[in-house]
């Protein structure tokens, strides 16, 4: 097929949307530490743009969507992005240049550590960071994506639907976040100081640029323009706004007062939850899957504060409760009248779909966190991951990059 | 002289400001602090967290002045400073030994 | 005719970037505020992104675009979205899915009750405000909407023209906020205290989501890609820079310094003026509208001060009167040359066309004043609609939402 | 030719994505300046995009595109936008509009000069600026833009590349930087006063902004969607991100701390060299690309602090000496393989790329330095450039504008 | 009575303000300073330009009390604010000559 | 032991700061404060509507000296801090009765 203008044009757009998410979430984690360790956080989600991006090019489109080796993993044929030029790849997408398909995937290969960084906030050496990171985005990201979504992949072979990254994004970046939160073992000082985030307004920011950018995450998904691209749009608005809405009444219900925080962090569930169905289901569903995604995640961050681990900024209950939520959803309400590619789910007689949905979320969680867990404590016992209590005490900011985020 | 630190509601502090300066103490040193005395404080919230913040955040007026203004200004702060419930602040009075005005080296009453 | 994908992208991008001048708008407004009241007026504005999607898709497309009652408003019959499906809509939008236009049009509905809150910012309370959003939302903007742009509308039907909401959105909202100003009083120490802005950075940050996002507003109002959304675009553009520069120019011959907020409010003011013209007219007028709005909307904030009446961030100078001059401009300056499905202005012989205009100016002024009256007087004789002195002076941050911007 | 939809929307929202820079940009350098001099730096931006808008629509697009004049300028055959339409101008890009052309075109002309600031940033007059805006505009952006990529332009007739402004842009604001830093000598207080950047997470909201809007910058400089642009895209991204990685190594191991601000540097940079190449390399090109840029511009950065002028944001260093290195690896990397209008360079067996390559650079230079000088003398002469210093003192903010970007 | 006014390690601020409640100081006033004492600043950087601060952030904390319980006062601000290391910070003790409760207008001791 | 606080012209810290340290007082708190004197405000604009804001952001630099430094230490103040315009600032002085350095417990003049 030749390439199609509107295709590519909404496929570029997309990308850079995608893109702008990971600041937009460097902003969104950045507000909610505190003031002393606010450049810290942001930096570690800078540099997942930067170092992910530079070893996408290098090895990590030829691991995640190169030539399969037993259902597992791409071999390295296209390093270097060998062979990997502006005819569309037809079996990835058929209109588009294969590069644009490429660096659109490119920029969920960014988010997707960088989600974790919320669970390990203002105790992780920046060292550690960029060492954990490099393993965590070749041995977890590159196979789980593959699985997934490569031609080849043994998840996408039973029949998984995950239309944008319910699995290889937030399950797998959710589960990430758990091992590390226990891991790493908690801030000093939490369940003492108040620990309140520092700045509202970049919250919301970030927010904002996560909900702007996620059309282009999971409308882009249809890498094309038009009816399916136009769907996964309207749901991903509609479950984005019923989570945050869910989540405003709920907390306001339990704790007396309705909370900005809340709303944004509702809106982020939602985001997360619509993400696998949002190619396969349609509007009253994405209703549902909103106010289950407020719903669940707010319950979960209860759970969370009533256990007391540390998963600062709460990846684990939105990102991994989140995405497990919206990984099961997908199977009970996709439509094939929505998506001819997909497949019914249970509420549409379809009830064994929801078997290849339980695999993949299952997969992904057993996956990610063993080997996260084995790669916290191969650094750990090497060079260490955590910082020096002092340089707790005064910020990761000044600690570890000499550099603070406010001077008066 | 005299030291006079009235630590106040923030939303008092343009009328005691303006009442000062209408009495003709026009020298005043004004910052933000945060407090606690007999005025419980909020509780926030952090995704259902809670976390309460005892200290609240008050404005301290610093002016220094002839002993025998201290009524004068005393009053002028208290009557415009009251709400009548707690958290209306305090007033603190101490010594003060020399003033030195920087531009012209004028020192004790004259440089107030 | 069948769905094109350049038309769907552009589209789908235009919804994308109508979305965020919502977020945008709330950091114009958030950084005009003090300190102690930014997070609840931005949560103000965020909570129309929630509620106001919600209930879009549960009735308020139908209400806004269904099938015609009167003229006046539409019936139920395409609520939750039934029979809005991927098949274009020929009467709206002949080469995109029907609900990439429904989906178009959420995002004004989100916007244009937020517009609203800078006039009644810093003293109403939360709950009151979302009762407030939703029947406004309900019965004042669905209704005009349906008059101005739906098949079968009123106003429509006597030929007015209003390419992207200079009646719809700017002077409904205009007119909300003055009676909502009026009726709900001064802030607490208005006149005394200083009130000024606290983050300048804020609110160019708002001003440059906005223009980016107007964009989408006006050029994706074409409501498909080619010469009309160019021509859109570059008015949208010119226009905006010389009201900008206008506003810059006047307030520094008249105050004696040159300010930053004004050169961004002269800018909005631009964008609010060019809205219902932008379909219409060419780049030469679109420097006289901008002009124009720099010039009366300045002229409109003085008129304001000196009479003292507390619209806290001058939403009706703003948006009702910049929305005038644009709605009055466009029966002005508009071509047939331009656009041939519009008609031919005073300037081009075509007096009559000012009929119509000042009819859609009038409806809009006299319906959204009345009834936005009512509704204010039902929730204030009801639940109340004013914070308590206390939470006044303490801020709506911590009184409303037990919630602060900022934390050291 | 027809218009194409796809073609025209990429266009379209590639301008929207260049208007967003300067925003982008207002932060970066907002963020990096002082407190007391926050709003007069964006304020400058800010007066980019509303004065260049409207003269570029006045008579800079006749100037820098319209009817050649013996390749130096173009006359004013197209003032006021007149036979400036929305059929395609088959010269310049033959699927869009020539009016989307134009006002792509008019976002590079706001940008060029607002990158000059940095350099100049916190001791000149806003009176002295705007003028200086405006004769620089018009006397050095249009004629070097009208060289290289007009019809008939001088430096385009030699066959010199420059994809997106490496020589227009980056060069020629790098050439003026260094210029005004010079002329207007040194901040009081420079190497005794910390001054520090009083704002880094702007730093990383503008590095963010501009990164995302870069991509309409090179990518829609293919004036059309497609393969071209998908190029262009990936290899910006991928030398962005090398680029970024590369000054923070690069500076951790010479400082000992890695610093968020370098790594935003650093991309930066890398945005700055790939500019010119890239609608003309391969990815593994942008790689050494990037990898150049982080080196030489912090290597440039370092020699500046050693020489101690007071390009107060590093311009020279960052767009002179980086657009440099990118005008010239474009002649070192280009391909035909990738853009078939294009050339290959020395690598690619034609060396004789270089020399066009030079003569552009040094021609720029040359111009851009001399005509900067004379406009700085001929202000300072008349009305003055520098503000008093009690107005340096208590910071620009008040001193030139009466408005403080803070206010507790 | 005296005014009791102690610069301490900003991470410190949360135990020394619950010690002194618990033992019945609710009155208190807190800041932020920066301060230069023994302890070396932090060398910042930015773009390679090394650039000393040698201004610390601290927090001071203020109180009035009641001249017998200085002791006490003391005790519990240094054994909740010290570390051991340079830069734990410093107490200084000053006279105060009055104290005034806005809210009531209660002069001397019975206002602190 | 005495307390020196001036409140001077925030561009004049550092080079009164650093002409401290270099007579030997390291030991200062500095914070930012808003002040009014004799110098006139600011008048600022929000859309054409003028306000007059009459405090001035200052800095005070507070430092506890020996008895016999008073002298040198004003006359350090006085010449980094003078411009000879209004606003320059003033310098207040105060009995101070104790010194605790919290790190050793040191009391009085040894601890300054
Ligand atoms: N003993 C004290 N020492 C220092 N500051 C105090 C003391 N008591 C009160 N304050 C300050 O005064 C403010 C108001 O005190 P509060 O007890 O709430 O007032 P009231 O006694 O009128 O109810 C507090 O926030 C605190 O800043
Ligand atoms: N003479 C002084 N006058 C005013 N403040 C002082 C003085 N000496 C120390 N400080 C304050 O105390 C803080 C801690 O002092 P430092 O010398 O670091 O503590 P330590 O003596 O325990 O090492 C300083 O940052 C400063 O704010
Ligand atoms: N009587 C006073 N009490 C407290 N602070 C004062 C007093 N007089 C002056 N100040 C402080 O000193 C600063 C400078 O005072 P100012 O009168 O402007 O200086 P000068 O007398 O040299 O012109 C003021 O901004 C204020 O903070």
């Amino acid at each position: 097929m030749p390439i199609d203008t509107g295709d590519t044009a909404w496929l570029l757009a997309s990308s850079a949307l995608v893109l702008i998410m990971t600041p937009g979430l460097a902003f969104f984690y950045g507000g909610l530490v505190r003031k002393k360790n606010a450049n810290a956080i942001i930096m570690q989600c800078f540099a997942c743009i930067l170092l992910v991006s530079t070893v996408w090019v290098l090895y990590g489109y030829s691991m995640a969507f190169g030539p399969d080796v037993g259902g597992f993993v791409g071999n390295l044929d296209w390093a270097g992005l060998n062979g990997v030029g502006l005819e569309p790849n037809e079996g990835y997408a058929a209109t588009v240049p294969h590069q644009a398909f490429m660096i659109f995937q490119a920029m969920f290969a960014i988010i997707t550590p960088a989600l974790i960084i919320g669970a390990i906030a203002d105790r992780m050496k920046f060292s550690a960071f960029l060492i954990f990171l490099l393993l965590w985005a070749t041995f977890v990201y590159n196979p789980i994506a593959h699985w997934v979504w490569a031609i080849g992949g043994w998840v996408r072979g039973l029949g998984a639907l995950d239309f944008a990254g319910g699995t290889v994004v937030h399950i797998n970046a959710g589960a990430a976040a758990l091992v590390g939160a226990l891991y790493l073992g908690k801030r000093r000082g939490f369940g003492k100081d108040p620990m309140l985030p520092h700045n509202v307004p970049f919250v919301v920011l970030g927010t904002a640029l996560l909900w702007f950018g996620w059309f282009g995450f999971n409308a882009g998904s249809a890498l094309a323009s038009g009816g399916l691209a136009t769907s996964a749009f309207v749901v991903t608005h509609t479950a984005t706004a019923v989570a945050g809405l869910t989540w405003l009444i709920i907390s306001w219900l339990h704790k007396g007062n309705p909370s900005l925080i809340g709303a944004c962090t509702g809106a982020v569930a939602g985001l997360v939850a619509i993400t696998p169905a949002s190619g396969f289901v349609g509007p009253l569903a994405s209703i549902a899957i909103g106010a289950g995604a407020g719903a669940f995640c707010y319950a979960a961050v209860q759970y969370k504060n009533k256990k007391g681990f540390d998963d600062a900024l709460d990846v684990w209950a939105v990102h991994g409760i989140g995405g497990t939520w919206g990984a099961l959803a997908t199977g009970i309400f996709a439509e094939k009248a929505i998506n001819a590619a997909g497949n019914n789910g249970l509420l549409f007689g379809n009830a064994a779909q929801m078997i290849p949905q339980i695999i993949g979320v299952a997969a992904t969680w057993g996956y990610s966190m063993v080997v996260s867990f084995i790669l916290l404590v191969i650094i750990n016992k090497t060079i260490g991951l955590r910082v020096k209590p002092e340089e707790e005490a005064v910020g990761l900011d000044l600690g570890q990059h000499a550099e603070e985020a406010y001077v008066d | 002289m005299l030291k006079v630190e009235a630590i106040i509601r923030q939303e008092k502090v343009n009328d005691v400001k303006n009442a000062l300066s209408n009495a003709g103490f026009l020298g005043i040193t004004v910052y933000d602090v945060k407090g606690r005395g007999r005025q419980k404080g909020y509780v926030l919230n952090f995704r259902g967290r809670e976390m309460r913040v005892d200290l609240i955040a008050k404005t301290k007026i610093e002016l220094v002045i002839d002993d025998k203004a201290l009524d004068e200004v005393i009053k002028i702060i208290r009557e415009n400073a009251v709400t009548g419930n707690i958290g209306d602040g305090k007033i603190f009075v101490s010594p003060v030994l020399d003033v030195i005005r920087i531009r012209t080296g004028d020192r004790g009453k004259e440089a107030i």
